[in-house]
Order: C-alpha cells, then structure tokens, then sequence
C-alpha cells in the first residue's frame, strides 16, 4: 500500500515535510485555503485539498476540514509543521480518532508540556534544573527576604494574577524587600484585585539556549546538541545558530542530560526542543518545551549531518532511532526572512513577489517557500523562507553569510534581508556578545536608522541610469539598455 | 543613439550638477570638473553593470520614484533625488498639484476596520482617518496635514489593495464650497 | 593592501573562485570577451575587463591581455580556474614573470606532469604503481611473451607512434602473441611508418578513481580521501561522487599515500589530484595527475568539511595548511549540467536562457553559471554549472538527487537533464556497478532512446492547456490563466 | 466564460477523441465514456496545476508546437499530437504548405563553415546543403527530402541565430520554372 502524508500546514514547512516525504518515498498531500491555490506548496504535492476561505480558523486551523481532506486522498499520516496546530493536543487526538497516525509526539506530552505551571511541577519532580521561585505566594515582605538568602540576589516580585510585564519589580537586595513588596501587592490589589506576590531569582540577560531531542517509540531518545537562539525581536527568534559560542563540551552534557530527562518525564516520542535560559555563570533553567519540529531545526541538521525530518516521520511510523551517537562539525546560521519592513517597524509586507533570486554555492541552503510571481496573503505569517549557511567554523559560517546576504534578493515585498545585512558588520553579533534582549536594545538604539547616505558608486548609477532611461524613452529600441532588450527579444523570437 | 543630459542631483542636502553623454553604452559623466568613461549595460535581471576605466565595476538596481533614483546593491538602498532641468515645466506643476491636497492610499493590502471620518468634515494633521488591519495587526491611518475630506474610498469590513485611495482631503482654501 | 585577485577563466569556476576570495575579504577581478560582457561572473565581480573578441584565442587564451588587466585592476593574484590556461606552465611562468602570484602550482610541477611519458617514469622512481608495461619497444614476439609471462594477461599490444584508438590490439593468452605481434606491426608500419610495439597490461573494466590532494609551500601535504568518476561519456567525466563504493579504509590509505608520494615526487604546492584507474581486485594504477583544482572539487568539500578553493589561495598566499585530518562524513554526488542535447547525440546547444529554476533544500548545492535571462554562447565549453547534493549515506544522497533533478528547471536551451533523470533509475547505477565504459556501452545501449509514451496525465494536461489556451485566445483577459495573469498585472499596477 | 472544444489527441498511434468544457478554473473532461472534474489553474511559472476530485494534482507544462502539446514534468517530456477538428480546414491549409517545399533553419546559433549547393541546383534527399559549426563542433546540414533549392539564406563565414532561414527547398513537381 501507499504510504501518503498530509502536511496540516503551509509555507516553507510544508515545502520541508514534502522534501523529506520524496526522500523517503512518501506520497504527499497538501491542504490549502482560497489564498493558497496557486502557492509553492501545493504545487509541490502529489494531492492537494481546498480546506476552506482565507481566514486561518476557516482553513489550516479547521481539523474538520483536514480530516476530510485526509479521508479523500487516502493520507494515513498527518504532520502538523509548526504553528497552526502544531502542539494542539486536540487535534492529535482528533487525528487518531480518525484512524491516523499524528507524526508527532503523544496527545498526552503535548498537554504535560502545554500547561507553564504543571511542566515546572514535573521538571522539578524530574530533577531538571527551573528558574528558582516561592512555590506559593509570601504571607509578607519576611518570606520574601527569607527567599532572597536562598536563592541569591537580583529577584523579580510577581503579582500570581499578573501578566503581561505588569505587577513585576526588580529586587537587588534585602534593604529593598520591605518596600517593594508593598508597593507591588498595592498595585496587584489595584490592578487583578488579587494582592497575592510571590518572588522568584532574576535571570539577567539570559542567552536563550535549547536542546534538540529526538526519542523512538521503543524508549530510544538521544540529545542532538544545543542552539542558540537569544538573536530575538520582541521575544520573537530571528537568528539562530549552532552550536552555542558559550556552551563547552561540559555544559552541553549537563544540558543535554537535563533536556533528555524532561523528554522522559513526559514519555517524549518524536522530534522536540528543550529550551533554557542560560545565564553568564552558566547556570540554565528550563524554559518550555516545544512538542514539535521547530523553525530553526535545519542549522542541528547542517552541523550534526542529521535530517530530524525524516526520522520524526520514521519514528511515527514505529522505527527506531537512525540518529545515534552523532557529533559536531562546523558552525550553522539561520536567519528567517520574512515580509516585513524593518524600516517601519517591522509592519507586515503581504504583496506579490516580483523577483527572487537566492544565494547559492558552498555552505547555503535555502528553505523557501516562494518564486517569482508568488503571492505573500495578508492572512497569516509573514515568513518567506530562511536562509541557513554553514562554515568549518563560525567566522567562516559569517563570511558565508554576508556573501549570502549580498546574493539574495527579493522584491515586490519588504524583507527582513536589510536588518541581517546590518547585524552582520556589528562587532558584538560577530563576536556572539548577545542575550535575548540584545537586539531589541539595538535597534531601540538605532540599529536600522543610520541611513547610509548615497556613496558616489550611487550616484553614478543614477546619473547614467536617468540617462539611458532618457535614451530608451526617445528610442525604445535604439537605447542602451533598449538595445539589450531589443537583442534579447530578438532571441526569444528566434527560438519560436 | 547619442544623448546628452544635464541632471541635478542631491546628496546628503547638497546639489550637484551632473552632464551625461554618449550611450547606448559608452559613457561620459562630467561631475565637479571630473570625466569619468563609463561602459554601461543592464543585465538580465535588471540590474545597472557599469565599468570604469582602471576596471571597477558599480553594479546595481536602478528605478525611479516620484522624482528621486531609488538604487539597491549590495551596499545597500538609498534615494538620490534627482531633477532633468529641461524637464522643470512639467515638475513644477505636479508640485502644485501636491500642495493642492492630500490622496491617502493604503500601503498595505488589508481590511478596513473602520472608517473615522465622513465626506465634507474638517481635519487637522493627526487626525484618525481609519484603520486597517494586515496581518493581524491593526494599524490607524492620520491625516498628514490639515483640510477637508473630500472623498472617503473605502467603507468599514472591505479589503483593499495596496495603492488602493482611502481618503482624500482638500486643503482648507479650497473647501468653502 | 588591498588584495585582489583576477581570474582568468568564466563560468561556475570563476564563480565559485570568487566565491572563495568573498570568503576571504579578498577583492575580485574578472575578464571576460565581448560574448561575456552580460554574464554573471562579470555582474559578481568587483573589477571586470575586457579582454578581446568572443574567440578564446583573443580572449581568454591570450596571456598578454590577461597579464595587462592584472595590471589595470592592480590585481596581485591570478587564479586560472580549469581549462582555458590552467595546467599551461608557460601562463604560471608569466605570471610569475610580472609579478603576479599564481594561484596554482609550481611552473615546474605542471611541466613534469604535463609530459605523460616523463611522468610515468618520475612515478616509476617514486614507488608509485603504473600500469606494467614494456619500457621500450619489443625486438620480437618473444619478448611480448616474456612480458605476458611477468605480467600476466591480458596485454594490451601498442604501436609505440600510435595514438587515438588506432594500432592498438588486446592479447588474452600467450598462444595469440605472434599473430598480433605481426599483425599490429604491420599496421604501425603502413598507418605511421614505424614498426614499433611495445606491450602492457590490459586493465579490464577499470574504474576511474583519484585522490584528492592539497600541499603547501612548507612541506604540509595531505590527502582529502578520494572521487569516484567513472561515470564518463566518451572520457569526460559526467556524475563523480566522494566516496567510491568499492574503496574500503585500507585500499583509501593505500591510494591516498601513492597520491602524496606522487604529488612530493614533482614537489607539488597547491590543490591537485592524482588519478587512478582501480581493477576490479583493488589494484590500482597511476593514470595521470591534474594540476589545478578539478570540476568535481564540491564532492570533496561537502564531504570533508572543507574549502578547497579558499585553502588554494591560502597556500598561494604563503599560509600553512588549514586542513588536518579530516574525516568522511556521508556521501556526496555531482552531476555536471551541460547545455548539450542528450537526444540529439549530446550537440551543444546555445542560445538564451528563458528560466532557470534551481533545486532547493537539505543537502542540495548548486554551482551554476546561469540565471534566466543568461546567454550560453556558442564559443565556450557548454557547461552551465553543477549540482551536488550530500547526504547521510549514498541512498540518501541518491534520494536527494531525485528529488533535485524533480525540481531543477532550465527552459531554452536543451540540457543533459534528462540524461541523470534516467540514469538515478538505472540498476546498476544505483547499486554503483559501473566502470569507466559503462556509461558508453549503457548510452550505445538506448538508455535514452526508449522515450515515455504520454501518460494519461499528459493526455489531461494536453487536453486541459488546449481548452485554456483556446479560451484565453477569444477572452484574452477572462480565460482561466487569463484571470490568474490579469489578477497578477493589476496587482502590480497597484504597487507602483 | 464557458468553453466546449472537442479535441483528437493521439498516443501510442491511437487517437482519442476528448471533450473539455467550461473554464476558466472548473473544467470538465470527457473521454471513452469517462467524466472527469477538475481544477485548473496557471502557476506564476507558467505550469498548469490540475487538481482532479480525489486530490490528486497533476502538474506540468504544457507548450503547443506544430500541431502537438508538449507535456514537461517530472515524469519527464512528452509529445501529444493534438487535433482540434473545428479549425480542420486550416490545418489542411497549413498541411499542404508543408508538402510544397522544405525550409532548412538552424537548430542551434552558429557559423557557416561552407555552403554546398546554390540557388537553382537540384538536391536528393540527404545531399549535404552546408556545415555549421557551434561550439567547435561542425554539423552538416543534409536536406530531408529532394527538391530544388529555392533559396540560400546565408553565405560562408557568416553567423546565424537559431531558426534562421538557412536554405529553402521546393518540389521537384515546382521546380520546373
């Protein structure tokens, strides 16, 4: 029988899952809504099934729709990309329901790691390591204080009903328990009608740091190394790399072991990330875990020689492992572009694709999910693609980038491509001095808004192309670059 | 096939008078007393490749917006204003037609959430016009000068294209009718 | 200083050679002739010069022109690429003549190998294996048996002035010496008025395997493993892979210390490589080296780790070897795209490049000289670039290639394209059992000639694209596409 | 918006009558008694994606070129020679102009090396009409039927573009005059 996989998703994802469906000879099936007939990824499938009208909860988060789609093309596994419904355990079990395998990990890890309060419960049961905190709310500024001497300085006060970076203080000794405390339970009372405080250890500047995991449904599970992923905006990931500059072969072992005893303690099967904020001590505490294959896998698959995407649909459909005891080589950057202008504050950047042309040769791929002609829909998110370079070593993983970055280019729509073009000459991104707030300080500062005023290559451009514009105008076919134009339509019609 | 153009362009506030001549692809720029040979070609992706005299070669993307040279290498974007004085007549009047009002149009494919304002109401700079939203995100449109609405394009729950005229305002002396 | 380095060559190789010099902050110079002033590696370069009309002679065979861009540009280094005057002693001479650093070996390593008799006999003193021949031409019958005897069967007899195929005869067993003694002597006598034969073992089926090595200016040499390239039509090399399938660790450390002994037997410095024909019983014979950096170098980076081209400029540079010892991991393959016509008899086929669409993803590398719009001249070598896609293993680099050569798209001119969609589902292919004639008795063969017969999908695509054509020809802006290409133009418009 | 056209494809020798109707994106296909319903659109390069009712999606490009679709993808290249029966007349028409004569065009850019007849001669099918050499290859250029030349459209030395009239050859039955 024909294996045949539906991929619940769109984009560049889709376009991954479907590559590692072809290498593995896997028939492929896509879903798509009325934005999506004519993009990247449904031509790309053997099947493709109209789900619904744009909006996303008509369309790629509707499970009934997809269901249906699975029934009427024969699909017997179902991936869920990232997103979406990615790490809804619902739709897991939605899908076995309907006879399906999910290519993904257990409905019942998808939930432990959902909820924030009870995965930290379980990963201090498993004995991996959490951000220090009161595990209950202070009856009064002394249990802060007690705290404090436990756990060390700086401490963050946190209203339980707080949110949203509201209802939080800084601490930075004992002498300012007693008034912080107060003043944060009288903003809690005022602000959730809840007085209740607890305190936990400030991580400062923490570098955002995960470990990849990848566990068979046989009991087989194996750490396939760190990524650091602290290059974020607004919390958002748009760099990242591996390995980590900061993480040795001893910390990476302790991390390793601590990723795979959370994977364990939630009986982990398929491909997932550990993630941790590491501080400059090296301490790390756990963070999440996402029950899913995450954006940023390709630089773990270029430095470990390793294809996390075929063994997660090998390991849901009963194989063991393939990965074993991998190592390291060489040095891997992503970066995501998405349609966004970074000029004017990221503002999404949805239009039709009027040119792309990727950078190619030694050390580049390209996971991207759009061509020339293709449409960017205002209707979900705005990512194009990402670009992942690879060197013997991180200066040479940088050289490849900046030679990348120069190559690429894509218009019709804003792109990130300007920003990464900026990182890549600051001496503190080439010399990875970075934590998660980094580059939301940089471009607070400034980053993107010293203009480079026109050099004089610039303006010799525009000379002689206001010129030969002015030429092809009086003689559209005797011009310069007319003349050009006129040659090459001249071969074209030669060729019919 | 030959052609000489005066052009006048601004760097950094400073105006600078540029002669170009020759073509279709052999070049002479005469800039601040220097000459400068240019061989000049557009690649098939559009792109500018021009090679001087020692070698060097300036490639780049040249397009022209509302008056100004927009090139993109890999140094990067920037905008050379540029003006053809033989063409001042013509620039002139679409000057005036600038002053002469306001056309907002949508940067943006989106939806329009709402609509803030009505035909014939007066408006100060700043003032909501509507909002749109694109990508999940909600974005409130002002007006960039004062005057009166004189057309409103577009109505609450429709989906507009980019470039799509939203709201148009006359000035204020021009609205007493 | 400013270094800047020229390359006398066009194509992917001066592509990839700039590639490199980007990697390093080096500044790039290229040349070209008046069919190139529109090609890419001129748009990539930093400098460009002209160096004559279309014909290689006056253009990029011409040492004096090249030598006075060098000057022009200030460019301080040469790198010759392949082909064209790479391997040319006399180019490497006058270089070195005005100043200007080779990148590249020796003068006078690209001399002793460029003689393939003085070679044979340096190799000979150096312990590396050749073919066992006859030293000097047989007095007799009886002294081609003698040699039969040492040697063993079969022999091949050769008039000693005979070339290109011709006076050439096999001899399976001592019994049919004399008639063929006579009877090739015969020939040499009326074909090139000279009797002399000499004899040497026949190698059956061999395939063709070379080690790749790389030596510097202090004495530094090491082997980069070894590239299976039987896959050859008519003796040039078309599919090459890293590894070969039939090399095990003994007979790699073998092969990989006759290549260093025949590279320190000339006093190499550079990239080089040292190629071998293997029998099928692991012997393995001298063939000839080649002293440049080869087509099929990417095989070897993506297996190793490492950059051949920067490694080369570095050496040139006076720098030790960056290259260690580096290990194997996974298994690369390279397919050579050739603007020739696979069922035409491989003609060349020039002309303007309507579309180019490259494959993406994991493990695929693209080195290509082209881009839509690109003009393939009638003057040059037609080859438009290089695929090389890596992988864990050979099945999975296999299942790659597929999948690239699924995606890859060129239109306007005819490729050998077709020609490595059959080959990846050829048997023999796939389990690697080939040698260097197969590729020719496989061609001769018809592995081109049984064309598909239109699949019932290719009746609904036919049927389907007439009806939409004839719509869009009555409603030129309401048929299907119509629609699809008006809805496109109007949102353009609405993005100016 | 609608469309009916009645084609004769052939494959394998055997022609096929098939009926596709409506448009512009929901076609229906009928053949040997079979109906089937499909989805279709052109991609932004050029291919045609056929979704069929199953999901299944078919897709490739097709290119029309005497008398023939020409059906790429990745299955490969395939010729389907195509009959619309309602434009016969034409076809008829353009059939006969094929029997009166040959038009030899260069298949591939190149330079004439050497010109082996000329204007008036008489030519058996295969005589060697002239050597063209591209990329250092030289091809000789054999007329496909016999005849009379017509016309030489080049001289020796001289470099042609792909399709350029190389030499025209009419009928012996023409040829008298």
């Amino acid at each position: 029988m024909v294996t045949r996989l539906l991929v619940a998703n769109r984009g560049e994802i889709a376009l991954r899952i479907f590559r590692a469906c072809r290498d593995l000879g896997i028939e492929t099936v896509a879903v798509f809504s009325d934005a999506d007939r004519e993009a990247p990824h449904v031509a790309a499938a053997d099947h493709a099934v109209r789900l619904g009208p744009a909006p996303a909860r008509e369309s790629y988060l509707s499970v009934p729709a997809i269901l249906e789609a699975a029934r009427t093309t024969g699909a017997t596994l179902v991936h869920p990309g990232y997103g979406f419904l990615a790490e809804n355990a619902g739709f897991a079990k939605a899908c076995a329901g309907a006879g399906l395998t999910f290519v993904g990990p257990p409905a019942s890890a998808i939930e432990s790691m959902g909820s924030k309060t009870a995965a930290r419960e379980r990963m201090i049961a498993a004995g991996v390591p959490v951000v220090p905190g009161m595990r209950k709310a202070a009856a009064g500024a002394a249990d802060i204080a007690r705290f404090g001497r436990e756990a060390g300085y700086p401490l963050l006060l946190k209203a339980s009903a707080g949110g949203g970076g509201k209802g939080m203080r800084r601490v930075d000794s004992e002498s300012e328990v007693a008034g912080s405390f107060e003043r944060v339970a009288s903003e809690a009372r005022s602000s959730f009608s809840d007085g209740a405080v607890y305190a936990e250890r400030l991580v400062e500047r923490p570098r955002h740091v995960e470990v990849q995991v990848v566990a068979d449904s046989r009991g087989g599970i194996v750490a396939v190394g760190e990524r650091e992923c602290s290059i974020q905006r607004r919390h958002q990931k748009v760099v990242e790399e591996c390995p980590s500059t900061v993480v040795g072969p001893d910390l990476r072992a302790r991390m390793c072991e601590a990723a795979v005893a959370a994977a364990r303690a939630v009986d982990y099967v398929s491909c997932g990330t550990v993630e941790f904020l590491l501080d400059a001590s090296g301490n790390f505490y756990f963070l999440e875990m996402n029950t899913r294959l995450q954006v940023e896998h390709p630089v773990t698959e270029e430095v470990f020689g390793v294809d996390l995407a075929t063994e997660m649909i090998r390991i849901a459909l009963g194989e063991p492992l393939s990965i074993g005891a991998v190592s390291p080589r060489g040095h891997a950057i992503e970066c995501r572009v998405y349609a966004e202008d970074p000029r004017r504050g990221f503002a999404p950047s949805p239009g039709t694709i009027t040119a792309v042309r990727l950078p190619q040769g030694p050390g580049i791929r390209n996971d991207v999910a759009v061509e020339t002609g293709s449409v960017v829909p205002i209707d979900y998110d705005p990512m194009l693609g990402k670009l992942i370079v690879h060197g013997a070593d991180r200066p040479e993983a940088l050289s490849r980038l900046v030679r990348a970055l120069e190559d690429y280019r894509i218009t019709g729509v804003e792109t990130t491509l300007p920003l990464f073009r900026r990182l890549v000459s600051d001496p503190e991104f080439v010399s990875a001095a970075f934590d998660v707030q980094w580059l939301d300080r940089r471009l607070a500062a400034g980053l993107l808004e010293d203009e480079a005023s026109p050099a004089d290559e610039d303006i010799l451009l525009s000379a002689v192309g206001a010129a030969m514009a002015a030429l092809e105008r009086e003689r559209p076919k005797a011009g310069a670059a007319g003349a050009s134009a006129w040659r090459r339509a001249a071969r074209h019609e030669a060729l019919r | 096939m030959k052609s000489r153009v005066r052009l006048i362009l601004t760097r950094s506030g400073a105006r600078e008078e540029v002669v170009v001549s020759g073509g279709p692809t052999a070049w002479t720029v005469e800039r601040a007393g220097t000459t400068t040979s240019i061989d000049a070609v557009r690649l098939s992706d559009g792109r500018l490749s021009l090679l001087l005299a020692d070698g060097r070669q300036i490639c780049g993307l040249v397009t022209f917006d509302d008056g100004a040279a927009v090139v993109t290498s890999s140094r990067g974007t920037t905008r050379v204003p540029i003006e053809n004085p033989s063409r001042r007549g013509k620039r002139a009047t679409s000057d005036a037609g600038d002053e002469s009002g306001e056309e907002v149009r949508a940067l943006m494919p989106g939806r329009v959430i709402e609509v803030g304002v009505s035909e014939g109401q007066s408006v100060a700079a700043g003032t909501i016009l509507l909002v749109l939203e694109a990508m999940k995100m909600q974005n409130e449109i002002r007006a960039s000068r004062g005057g009166v609405v004189a057309r409103v394009g577009v109505a609450a729950g429709q989906a507009v294209d980019r470039g799509a005229l939203l709201v148009a305002i006359s000035p204020p002396a021009l609205s007493a009718s």
